[in-house]
């Protein structure tokens, strides 16, 4: 146990400093306020493309450096010093494009596999469906073939809780292929061109305010035979290479003691100080602990990885664990500034009001890319290796199971 | 013996419950939160002044019902219920008490027949930063009748006529009456977690203010109004804890998974169970809080702080979880979920956070054991 | 809503008072230390019954006085300001006797509710078995008819978690007496006279050192048919009535925030006195309105009770929350006794020990009566109406289905 | 970057956990637990002696085998999760490492080798009554070398032959080693929560005490013994927690209820899940405390306080949810839960509660953000 660069990582991170200090924004080239653009994002995306810090685990096949877990890592943190323009090609680079170079053609994989790792081309993700919840499988978004013979496929039907819709090119879709058969088994993967305009996109007004996510219409969308990503039915277990990789991807850990800290050095309560608050103080040490804990589990994630293994599930503790401390942490900063925690104005709430924007994006974190209560099921079962729930849906024709409405 | 209201008390819920039913539907709610120019509904606020409300716990020498103040935590229960977007706790719970607590016959006569007339909005206006408001946090000062200082938030404070004011006169608490109207105040609307409800930064350069009560007895008289408004909002808090309760119950046996009813899950139906409990446990702790208010009982400071610290945790675990039930649909602008989510937070901390009352409920406890 | 007594309770709390202050033993009357005898507790059953304080609601044509809930109550009250001998009857006089009453034969009624009412004779309930776990219809302890066509039935099988059997005079017993219907359809519930010889009571030792439960094996117990209660194969539905009243028996409600708050007084903590420490009485005050709202959640129960109204489900929750309360009120309370907290002899331990008998208690309690998660998915299903979980057991012959064992 | 046992280490790890296997089964504990005159298992202690394991992190020249503290910590893990009824923690985590702290060249050669060789058994005593040790809570005191008190509970203090304890001295708090078996010292064994663990009342009546470290530093030198214990302990509490999970899967995987194997209902999934994900933190934070340990690292205080804080949660809602996923079974003597149930508080509180840690760490957060 080492929490030292080895030589080799030490020269890595001493090369990507080095070429991060002369390659990436400064602090001081912001104007306050001013939001980065698209074209800084692709722009910023190309240059570390062609410095080989793009997708930096990528075999030199597919256009990546060939480099290891830890120089991915070592990359990430030293570029997490500079204020590098936002990054819209996670979605594509973590599950898309891996799900095309698992099971996609290999025309599509080499027409698509290199625009995306240089930020030329942005992608999303489209398998959540209104009716569907937390049931990726009970797609209902119809593709059949075309009535000319030409091997096409129409589509129509409606995909939800899409991030990036409005700005990708490209999208994979996951559809219902056969409604006779049983829900897992009639599905099929295919990748569409987001600007044809039988695609129309809405974005979904949040509770926070905010609209990352969208509504995806798709009316008579015809598209191609070889568009298809795996063979026809195969779909669900196309997908489950994307959602594993979402599962992983998502999580993270925030460690908000330090700005609850500060929040409450400053604040009285009836006892007195608000940082000498046992209760405070306690909480803060059971969200630290829980924040460390999660770090300290990626780290091992990472040496597994490094050392060519498979990583354990510990990596799917990260999101179930973070969502609802955010929800505490930002409850109780909220509690201790009485009164005054209701105001979310960041000109007058402590901190800009982030406790105020956490207390209302928290219910997001805890559903988006799986429920609190479907990530214990995954752990249940997949980690414990635990029985599943019982399925009524399971050699019932898709068309048959009860939905409720 | 016996702990449950009356009939007549029944009576009046249900048809308070049809009348918000018909008066208050979350369009109504929504017309608020989703206009910024708005603090409250005015054609609801109406309506509820024809139906005498403001005045029931107002004597009726003072163009009130007279009826107890039993009567006034049912009303509250079904306002909690409908989300009412309306000026109704500061107005009701917060002014009329400080004045009933308080005020001299010239203040009372003044100001009591405008309120449960409906004519007069009212607001509590003690908190000027982050954290308790006590002694030491109060920086607004009154000299020569005037008042120079700052308060926010003030809830209501926007359209307010009249405020309770805290504010140091010769080094004493004082509580004052101040005509927001009047020259001398600044207003300017706040942006809060819950738009529903209005919410003020006042600014007073020289507000012409009346004392309430007697010198120094300023936080005495705020915290008797806190006990009152603590069970009064902690029967708003279980109103809108048992429709979030309904409202998840509702969706988790329409909304299908893996091809039955999510509530036939055990995930949601110990959820919704743990709801169900908070929910019975809170509004027993109410039912003594109401007992405790309408007799002016000893026992009240701590039947206030039982009654707001089993509310605010039943209101808070209801809006959250009731919002996770709905999964990402509940996430949406467009359904209520979020309304309740921030009513609780608005209600949870408009009269100081539990965390405070729990400080004050164990002091209570200790008073009782060394008695 | 009123807390104060009207005149007629006002009397008859005077006149129970009266009539307590005459009978009931003294504090002065115990040798500290030594343990009232069965002797003595059926004595004082009697003279209860004689002066009608037993079965206080019981109608007059079953000996009780026919009195209201509030009197019950009231009487519960008072009696319990004296140090009155143990109450082994509750279990016959709160689930047997009244499962005989609304099920039993005539000839039964009138042997069995006198006796019972004045203490004479003890009940024991025997339903659950060590296969069976929460699932009391699973009884797998069979009565099959004597082959010599008499009618009496042959018992064989086990029982388990029985209170008082050791004590106790007569058992109801609830036995498949037909394997191949489905579970719920074969039961049929009997009398038994507990000192047969064919019946052999074990005590179970508990963790918590007691023993106060009992293993029951039955070995060729030979029982007449006028010892069924309710008609062959409708043992289930007799025991329903047996289960409610056990649900509602239990629960209680203590409220431990006054001895927590006198050991906090004397301990320090880091930060200081224990009783100053704000994430204690933020406990306290949590524990605090629990146990609070119990006791006016019980007060409404009992309101509508003497309203001749059926109580709401608020009657089930006491249990729910009093066991895990009193688990983490004990471990709340050793961890602020600190490294002291392992020591549980009562001669050096804070308060006699009492948060570490608790500590070893409060398992039993999360467990005897329903688990925590029975009772939440009765609540769920009982009183939000929500699905019952999905039965794989429902119209299978009881012997087809699956055990795991 | 390397965040994992080596591979030596993972074998070290894999012989110990057979050496246990076959060395301590539940019945050896019960062995210990059910026999009020035995307060740990002899054979086994000599067995763990002559596998050299006293002496892991004991230098060369003292007869220890000088190998790292993380190896310690694997064996730790293994010790914790058998559940083994001997006295190593407050004797190599405890006494051993108090001297080698502090310890004279001479006190180390006169303790360390026994204690390498399991010639000698030590104990902590620094309590003296409920609530944290400090300052004021010692009036233990030593006078002319002659120690004078009272300390319970001392884990193991019914059979170490040497103990630290904590006295005063001119007014200074310092640590003392004493020969419990020498004139003036009265042991008395105590009942406990675990009974698989020994612990005892000293009475001390003028018993010869010899300083360790210098004067004023007793208190000091516990911090850093428990600093070092912290997170050895932790390791024992993740060996404890891991096992009582993968009691409560086997049993959820094997006991059926309503036709199918409890496992299969969501309240028993979510409740070892979330075991699972309390494990899972501790572990990693005690592997962060094992670097800073080994390392010596400057942040061993928050480090050790981190596992120990993780491990506590870990270690006691594994105990008590397995217990209740056992059913009425599980509170039986003849079932092994109530092992795992008792153990879990001993190793919680020996060390000093979560609730000091807790306090500890947010000091040691607030030095390093003030630095």
């Amino acid at each position: 146990m080492d929490f030292n660069d080895t030589p080799e990582e030490a020269e890595y991170r001493a090369k990507a400093r080095a070429w991060l200090e002369a390659n990436a924004p400064k602090r001081e080239d912001h104007v306050r306020g001013e939001e980065p653009t698209m074209a800084e994002s692709k722009a910023w995306q190309a240059k570390k493309a062609a410095a080989g810090y793009s997708c930096i685990t990528w075999p030199k096949e597919w256009g990546g450096p060939g480099g290891t877990s830890w120089q991915s890592q070592i990359f990430a943190q030293e570029e997490a010093k500079y204020p590098v323009p936002g990054n819209p090609f996670t979605i594509g680079l973590g599950m898309c494009v891996p799900t095309i170079m698992t099971a996609g053609s290999e025309a599509d994989k080499v027409r698509f596999v290199g625009p995306a790792l240089r930020g030329e081309e942005i992608w999303c993700q489209l398998f959540s469906e209104p009716s569907g919840g937390s049931d990726a499988a009970a797609a209902r978004t119809r593709a059949v073939r075309a009535p000319d013979g030409s091997g096409d496929w129409i589509i129509n039907g409606q995909k939800v809780w899409t991030s990036g819709a409005q700005y990708s090119d490209f999208g994979i879709l996951l559809l219902r292929t056969d409604p006779d058969v049983p829900k897992h088994k009639g599905l099929t993967m295919f990748w569409v061109d987001m600007k044809d305009p039988a695609i129309e996109v809405r974005p979904i007004h949040q509770m926070s305010g905010g609209s990352g996510f969208n509504e995806v219409y798709f009316t008579d969308l015809r598209v191609k035979d070889s568009q298809r990503i795996g063979p026809v039915g195969d779909g669900w277990r196309v997908s489950i290479v994307t959602l594993m990789n979402e599962r992983n991807a998502i999580g993270g850990g925030s460690s908000y003691h330090r700005q609850v800290m500060q929040l409450a050095d400053g604040i009285s309560t009836l006892a007195g100080s608000g940082i000498k608050d046992a209760a405070l103080r306690e909480k803060i040490a059971d969200w630290y602990v829980q924040a460390e804990g999660l770090k300290y589990t990626r780290l091992r994630t990472q040496t597994a990885l490094s050392r060519g293994q498979t990583p354990g599930p510990e990596a799917s503790i990260g999101k179930v664990v973070t969502a609802p401390l955010m929800q505490d942490v930002a409850n109780t900063a909220l509690e201790l500034e009485d009164q005054f925690g209701i105001i979310s104005d960041p000109k007058y709430a402590p901190l800009q009001a982030m406790f105020q924007a956490t207390l209302m994006s928290a219910p997001g974190m805890r559903i988006a890319g799986g429920t609190d209560e479907i990530l214990r099921n995954i752990i249940a079962e997949r980690v414990l290796g635990l029985p599943q729930d019982v399925r009524l849906d399971k050699d019932v024709a898709f068309k048959d199971i009860p939905t409720g409405r | 013996m016996n702990f449950d209201f009356s009939d007549d008390q029944k009576f009046l819920k249900s048809e308070a419950r049809k009348f918000l039913d018909a008066h208050c539907s979350t369009a109504t709610v929504r017309g608020v939160l989703d206009n910024v120019d708005r603090s409250y509904d005015e054609p609801l606020w109406k309506a509820v002044a024809a139906q005498g409300w403001m005045g029931t716990a107002i004597p009726e020498e003072h163009g009130g019902l007279g009826l107890g103040r039993m009567e006034l935590c049912v009303i509250a229960e079904e306002l909690g219920r409908a989300l009412a977007p309306i000026p109704f706790a500061s107005t009701v719970y917060g002014l009329a008490e400080a004045v009933l607590i308080a005020g001299s016959p010239a203040q009372k006569s003044a100001l009591l027949p405008r309120i449960a007339a409906g004519e007069l909005i009212g607001a509590l206006a003690t908190s000027e930063g982050p954290g308790v408001v006590s002694a030491g946090s109060i920086k607004a000062s009154v000299a020569d009748g005037k008042l120079t200082g700052e308060k926010l938030p003030v809830t209501d404070g926007d359209v307010a006529g009249v405020a309770v004011v805290l504010a140091k006169e010769a080094g004493q608490v004082n509580a004052y009456l101040v005509d927001l109207t009047g020259a001398g105040v600044t207003r300017e609307t706040l942006q809060t977690l819950d738009p529903s409800r209005g919410a003020a930064r006042l600014t007073f350069k020289g507000a012409a203010a009346e004392r309430l009560g007697g010198a120094g007895e300023g936080l005495d008289i705020i915290e008797q109004v806190l006990n009152r408004m603590a069970v009064l909002l902690a029967f708003e808090q279980v109103g809108g804890a048992d429709r979030a309760l309904e409202m998840a119950k509702d969706y988790a046996l329409n909304r299908y998974a893996f091809g039955r009813p999510i509530g036939s899950y055990q995930a949601i139906k110990h959820k919704l169970a743990d709801m169900y409990v908070k929910n019975e446990l809170a509004r027993s702790n109410a039912y003594f809080g109401a007992w405790a208010l309408d007799t002016d009982a000893p026992e009240l400071p701590l039947a206030a702080a039982s009654a707001r610290v089993s509310a605010c945790e039943a209101s808070w675990y209801a809006a959250k979880e009731n919002l996770q039930t709905h999964g990402g649909i509940g996430f949406t602008w467009e359904m209520d979920c979020h309304l309740f989510y921030r009513r609780a937070q608005q209600l949870g901390l408009v009269a100081g956070g539990a965390k405070q009352w729990k400080e004050r409920l164990v002091t209570q406890l200790e008073r009782r054991n060394a008695a």
